[in-house]
Order: C-alpha cells, then structure tokens, then sequence
C-alpha cells in the first residue's frame, strides 16, 4: 500500500542522497526518539524529513549540543549547536547518556560503518592490524556501548563497495547479529541491525545474513552482489526500493537542506573540501 | 576567598611532564584552544590527552609532539574528515580505546570513590582485547558478566566557560560533554572563560571550591564554537584541513603559535 | 500522539494487589496525596510501598492498611515528630531497609539495564545484616569489598508535577528527589499534575512517551507543599499527628477519604 | 585566644539551644560546603549563624528543595523550601547526590543520632530487637552511605542521656572509629565522628573512645559522666565551653530565628506539638 501511494507522487527526479535520505526518514514511527551522531548530515536530513511528513511527533536526542530537542532548523555546519539549543526539551551530560538515558530511552540510531560482515558486526576503529593499521579511523563513540543492547541499531552506507562489505572485519566496535553458541558467554540483548542503507539498496539482517530487500532504481541485484564482499541472500518479496515522493524531494531542496550539506557524506577528498567551502562561504553569507 | 585568576602561562605552568589531561567541551565545540596554544608554547611533553571527542585544538597537540598517549572515543573533524595529524601519527601514538561509557563511568566510578563503574558495553566487540588493562565482572544476583570500566583520574583538566567568577564557580550554556565530571575528578582544575563576573547568574556546572585557576580568555575557544557567543568558524578549520593536506602542518602551528592562525 | 489524560480513579486502576508502588516528592514536600486517597478508597491491599522519604500520605497508607512492606530511607514527619501509624504498625510491617544509596543506585541499576551498581556504602554498619539479599563484590582493580545494590523495579510510579502536557511530559520545579529516576524504572508510569498543559515550558523532567496515564490534580499535593504553588500546610499535618496522638486514626481517615480533610 | 575574644563579648543570659546553635557554628569554617538533613533546626541554625559572623562564604547543601545554594532565610517550617529554592546555585537529584557529589564533595554535616557508642558509632534506625522493636525510628536517611568513608562527620544530641550513649547500639547505621584489627576487612576510609555537641559540653572520639573536650557553663564533668552509659576520657586541656557572644545571641533571636524552631528539637510529645502550633500559627499569620 505504501509504495503504490508514495509512486503516484513520486518524484520525476532525485539524487542517490535524496533517495537514502528518504529511506531514512521511512525508518522513523511517529512518536519516536531518533538519536543523531555526529557528522551524519544524511541522517539529520531523514529525521527532519520524517517530521515534515509522517512522523511530526517525532524528538531526536542530539550530539551537537548535547539534548533532547523536538524542533529543527534547516542544515548547517556553523548553526546546527545553536540551532539544537534554541528550544531543548532537556540538557543532558554524557554521564546521564552513557550510563542511564541510552538504555533507558533507547532510542533510534543511525551509525555509519566503516566495515560491515555479514552478520551485521561493524567496525568504526581501524582499517588493517590494529597495531600497525592502514589507516586509523576517529573511533566508535559510543557505538561498542550500545549496539550490544538496543533493539534500535539502524545502518547506512553511503557508498557501497567491496572494502566496506567483508567477509572478516579488521576490528568490531558494533555488534551484529550474535551466533547462538556464543549467546550463553555473552550478554548481549540486541537482535542486531535492523535495517541497512546504502547508495545500491536496502537491506536487513535477518536469520544472521546481510540480505537484499529492495534494490535502488536502476540499480541491478547483480551489481549489489558484485559490490559486496561476500553472498547475499535475497528477501522472498525482493523490490525496487520506493522513489521520494516529488513533495518529500521539495522539502529537501527548499526547506531541510537548501545548501546540499547532506552531499558531503558521499564526497571525499579534494572535491569534498570544494563543497565545504562553498557551503561555509554561503553560511558566512547568512544563508 | 582566594581569587584565583592567573595568566594563561601561569596556568599552563600546573600541567607537569606526563599528566594526563582532560580537555573539555566536544570535537568542535568549547574546545580550551587558547589554553592548548599556551601549553604547546610551554614545550611539555609525553603528555596523556583525555577527551570524551578530540578535535582541531587536539590534532594540533599531537602534531606538535605535546602528546605521548590519547584517551577519547572519537579524535576527528565531524564533517570536516578525519583529524589530519592524528590519522597521520595514529601508529606512534599510544592509543587507549574508549568509548562513551569507559569515559564516562571512568570518570564517575572516580567521583564515587571506588574502583569501577559496570555497565552492559563492549561485549560482542574487540574492544576488550585491545584493552587487556579492563576487566569483567559477574552479577552477583543475574550471573551476567559486565565489563567493569576502571577508574579514571585526571592530573589537569581544562574546561573553557562562558562565565566565571574569581574563584572559579562557572556556568556551562548548553553542551556539558563530561566537563562537570572532569573537573571534579582532576587532581587540579583550570578554568578558561569568556567571561568573568562577581557572580554567576544560573545553574552552575563547576563547583569553585574545587578549582586551581582560572583564566579570562575572551574567544578562548575560537575557532571551535563557544555558544552562545560565537560560532564554529568553519573556513578556519577548513584552512587548518587543507595546510595538512599540503604537507603545510608546520607552518600553520608556527602562525597558529605566533597567534595569527586560529584565535 | 495519543491523550492520556484520565480520571484518579482510571490512573489508581493501573495499581494491582502485591504491586510495588514508588510514590515521588519528598517526606512533606510535593506527594502525591489526592492519588494515595483515591488508592485507599480503592480498597487495594498488599502494596510495596516506594520511597525515597515517606510522610503524610504513605503513613495514611499505612494506616489504612494498604501496605504490607515499606521500602524507604527515612519514614516519618520531620520536624513534625514520627510518623505515627507507620510507628505503631512497625512490628507487623515488612521493613526492607534502604538508604540513600540503595534506592538511588537500584534505580539507576535498572535504568542502566544491569542487575546492580557498586558503592561505598553501608560498610561497618548493621544493614547487610538485615538484607541478607544484599550481596558484596570484590573491585577487580583495587581489591576492596564493594556493596553491591541490586536493581529496583517498581511496578508503578505515581509523580505529583507542577506541569504536565496530555502525554506527560513534565517539568520539575527544584526538589527533584528520585523522581525522574522513578519515573523511568517504573513497569507504569502516573503523573498527577496541578496544571495540565498543552506545551510545557522549561527543562523536561518526566518523558511523556514513558508515562501511562496523566491526572489533572490541582492542590494534588496538599497539604504536602508543592513549591512554588503552595506551601507546606503545617497545621494541617498537626491536627493529623494530634488525632492520631488522641487515638482517633480512623475518623481522620474516615473525614481525609470524604475530603473533609488533606485536601 | 579565640575563647578569650569570645569570654569579652559573651551574652550574659543565653539558652541551651542557643550554646547548642554556637557550637556548631563554631565547627564550619569559611568556604565549606555544610550539608543540612531533614528535620535539624538546631543545625540549620548553626550555619547560619556561621554564616553571619566568621565564615561568610558558607555554602549549603540542603535536602528540603534538593539544592546547593549560599543564600539563606530565617528558619521557617512552611518556607523552608522555597528559601532554599528561591536562588539555587544548583538543583540536584538523589541520584546525582548519593552517587557521586556526597563522595566528591564531602561536605560537613551534622547529624542527631538516637544512640551513640564509645567508638562513635551510632544508630537511627530501631531502638531495641530489630524484629520486635521497642521503638521504630525513621531510618538512617544518607548516614549508612556516607559515614563509611566521610571526613566531615559531626554529631549533635539535644538531650545528653544514657539512654542515647550505651555501651552497645541496638543496630549500627552509622561508622564511628574503626577498630584497627576491623581496617583490613572493611573498605572504610572514615576517620570516625570528629565532634559532638550535647546539652552538656563537647566531644571528640580522639583515640577511638569518646572523649570530654569541654562542659558547658554550670554542668559538672560528673554530671555529664553520669548521664553517659560509659566511661569518658578527658581531653588533657578540658575546659567551660566558650559561651556565645551577645551579638550571636542578638542574632539568632533577631534575625536566623524570631519564632524559635531551634526550641523544637529539645522539646517532645504535647509541649513540642504546642509549641508547634503556636510556631505554625505565627507564620501563618505572615510572620
């Protein structure tokens, strides 16, 4: 039903970011707590997106700023600490996070991994030994804190390839779907991600295995499983992932995220810096 | 009481050889960058850099050669990519792995007086293997096994603040990070502030009692943010970003010291 | 999102024979009394009664036979002398003896999703022997014995509030008690509240998406106070110590139930 | 030297409870943090009498209104809370209190117990077998929490009696000194009690035996032992208690307590529910 309603208006046009971001937004129920890390403009994008549309209840549990806040403002690099401390519903040390709030509320997240297995574990640490690593990543925040325990992990992957889907990861500071013969030694509640995000598709992790559950349009299953690492298995109803809606793709552009910061996450290098720039020049600008 | 205000240099000179210390605020937000300008000048070393995220004023520590040991869940720009001298160093450095809850109960089971803090995290991961110093711990009433996060004790932790008085009773506006928790457990506190006052208006966040200096240094925090005063400035650290990228990281400390980059 | 508003005697529904009740405010200070004299009329019995200091309304719950263990650090009336039916019952009373420390560090076990949290507590004193079920751990880092507070459940929270929208989203003001906590660790969650509102202004102290039924309960609290509506009703407390002093429980409670009196 | 200054000033006529008060003001010094109980006028008193003469920077931490604040207000039984709400310098919660800021920040408190021992132990929680007390008292409150490892335990007991100071508690909620051949066993880094007032002199547990530091103006040491369920030590310089100077009196009746609160805690059964109502009454009528 929601497909068949969201093609009779869907967009003539839309960028990848646009369609990850809408998939994003569709993860979120009214009502619901969605935390938001740190540089995942993406997810911002989807939260907020959620609220414009289906899920107007909806309060997010911010990094930047440190609280619990039910209104939003357009994207912005320099603005964003302000703009989630204008009206916050609660001010919250990271004690209170870490060692109470995040059980207790646990709310939605969206984490962006560097590596993913096939089971869902993940990795935000290292890239090769860990000792002597190809390349150090910032860390996992508090990634290995939460993914043991929350029914509530949600994944994304902006670009899709080989190196990020492996079959054995360098480290795992995210915890996937735990095998049954090592339930009895650890305590772990999570059931593992529940869902998954990517440039190509979306994806779950049921019965233990990373499996296709809608491919993105124009994107063929072969050329997922050809950017994957290992075999993916195929979800029974397999689909083409739903298009934004042409008023999902408006709001987007005009209100949510006028400046395009939500493309910085599929940018790197050289070409990212360029976009920074523009983008801060604008801000300064009082865009 | 005592009045406690100090010049930066002053200040700097309560940081020892090998101190592990905590810097307050998050990433890039009400970060100590003037404080970090005036302890990279003073030349210490093998210093043990503890934060709940580490940012622009960290990656210059590290690239200055301040650092010998980081403690944080997270040493990166945000948007901004990784922190270019700490990607660059991360195999001479001695890196203790973190995450929200190891610092955050590090540094309560410290303000409760005992040994450890437990708490459900890191099972599932590596985390313990990298960390062979942390330790688990069985419910004496579930039989489940928790991790047993150890103590933690700063020897300084430097926390920039909006407000201050003269014996260091501060406000935080928004964004506490582990700052309140800091300060209480350092062996000494130093308090950089944007503004100082007879008296603060509000809830306070630091006890004064509790504090060793503090410092008025007015954009202190620059080019991190110090809301609601002022903003990320975003073209700095993009400046700072690109000086790395083009083999330039010592000319920029060398303008950043001489105060003419970032503040 | 859904209205949860309800009548007194809907929200006492949620309360069932042999429930562990967790009742907010302090001693005088912010209870819940129209909710405890809606919960009596409601003939209930066998509660575990939850406090972090327990007053006027729980001693009437006392009284009134409604409680069969109590469960708090402190029962009485302060500078109003001891609590009288909760005195006189005291040998037939299941007492389970807490402390700051266990009825803080039990909630915060279950909001930590753990089954307990370790302190320096209680040590050298005569309480582990009257809670057999309190058990000690060894610090795996400096050896020492540690007590071990086990987790705490309540079935029901009910917090008196200053404000409360139709979902229970609340605010505090001052006094906070374990109220937050209690209201987080509870299978059900109660707010009873002197103004109900659409949007509350100010920091949230009570998570609406948490909360099961809100009451609209002006003067809820008295003669308990609830600051800065209105204070502490001393004389009214006094003519409750003085019928009880003179034998004469029953009819207070008789007039208390018919709102003649506490209300 | 200071009781000399005090002996030129002294009141010539002052109360028990008044004597009380300045003993225990005498006990803060400036800029310490004095934690206030429940139910201790007497003790709320003595800060801020404290407060007025020779440590202006005293700060409290009180659990009525739940708030460190350095402000005061006369003693009030229906203003008490919002006194100390009116201009918090920070609101707390037990939570916040009893796990980490009673440690951190140990202030000085005062408490009354119902018993007390040679060693300073002490007990508020039953007078008599546990299962079939004589009397139920309210409980320890924070005492069992903090007493174990507190520097700052200080003792007061209106009406000195040998019902209150037995050679052996009813039950123990309260650490006095450790017995050295207890250290190794327990986990307690509390020194014991480091003063006690009674309405006969002062004391101190130097040594781990409860020891006479001064008699109050015309009590006699063997009264004082007489009224005591075990033998004292005597300090080597025993001495009168200073009394307190006409200005601390004039200050306690005139402005920290014009309605007498402080009377209560000496008074019981119907003189104590009279003298409440007339305090009551008094305040009611605007006082």
């Amino acid at each position: 039903m929601e497909s068949v309603e969201v093609r009779l208006g869907a967009a003539d046009h839309f960028t990848i970011d646009e369609l990850i971001v809408t998939c994003i937004s569709r993860q979120a129920k009214n009502g619901d707590l969605m935390a938001q890390g740190i540089a995942t403009p993406l997810v911002v994008a989807g939260y907020i997106l959620a609220k414009l549309t289906h899920a107007p209840d909806l309060i997010f549990g911010v990094a930047t700023g440190g609280c619990i806040t039910n209104s939003w403002a357009p994207l912005s690099i320099s603005r964003a600490e302000e703009a989630n401390l204008e009206k916050p519903l609660y001010i919250f040390g990271f004690d209170e996070v870490a060692g109470t709030l995040m059980f207790t509320l646990q709310p939605k997240e969206f984490f962006r991994p560097a590596q993913v297995d096939p089971r869902g574990n993940f990795n935000n640490v290292v890239l090769g030994d860990y000792y002597a690593p190809k390349l150090r990543l910032p860390g996992c925040g508090g990634i290995a804190d939460v993914t043991n325990y929350s029914s509530h992990v949600y994944l994304y992957v902006p670009r899709h390839s080989r190196a990020v889907f492996v079959e054995r990861l360098d480290f795992v500071s995210g915890v996937g779907v735990l095998e049954e013969e090592r339930r009895g030694e650890l305590s772990i509640l999570s059931p593992g991600p529940r869902y998954l995000v990517t440039n190509l598709g979306t994806f779950d992790f049921e019965g233990g295995r990373m499996r296709l559950l809608s491919y993105h349009p124009g994107v063929s299953v072969e050329r997922i499983q050809k950017k994957t690492g290992f075999p993916l298995a195929m979800a029974p109803d397999l689909h083409e992932t739903p298009p934004p809606s042409a008023e999902e793709v408006r709001l987007l552009r005009e209100e949510i995220d006028p400046l395009g910061i939500r493309e910085l996450e599929r940018l790197s290098g050289g070409r990212r810096r360029a976009k920074l720039r523009e983008i801060i020049e604008r801000e300064a600008e009082g865009f | 009481m005592s009045d406690k205000v100090v010049t930066l240099s002053e200040a700097v000179a309560l940081v020892q050889p090998g101190d592990t210390i905590a810097l307050g605020g998050m990433t890039l937000y009400r970060r100590p960058v003037a404080f970090v300008r005036e302890l990279i000048r003073s030349g210490v070393k093998g210093l043990t850099l503890l934060a709940l995220t580490a940012g622009y004023e960290s990656d210059l520590l590290v690239g200055a050669g301040s650092v010998k040991r980081v403690r944080t869940c997270y040493f990166g720009l945000e948007v901004f990519g990784l922190a270019p001298m700490f990607t660059k160093k991360a195999r001479d450095l001695e890196i203790v792995e973190e995450t929200e809850v190891s610092l955050a109960l590090g540094l309560r089971a410290t303000l409760s007086g005992i040994g450890f803090q437990p708490a459900r995290a890191w099972q599932g991961t590596d985390l313990l293997k990298v960390r062979p110093d942390v330790k688990t711990i069985t419910c004496p009433y579930t039989g489940e096994q928790y991790v047993a996060f150890p103590a933690i004790k700063p020897d300084v932790a430097v926390i920039h603040v909006q407000e201050s008085d003269h014996q260091g009773t501060a406000i935080l506006k928004g964004n506490l990070a582990l700052d309140r928790e800091m300060a209480l457990a350092a062996q000494r506190a130093i308090i950089t502030t944007e503004r100082l006052v007879e008296e603060v208006e509000g809830e306070i966040a630091i006890f004064g009692p509790r504090v060793d200096a503090v410092v008025l240094a007015p954009k202190g925090a620059y080019p991190t943010s110090c809301y609601p005063y002022y903003r990320l400035a975003g073209q700095e650290i993009l400046d700072y970003v690109d000086a790395c990228s083009g083999g330039d990281f010592e000319e920029y400390l060398a303008q950043f010291l001489d105060g003419k980059r970032g503040g």
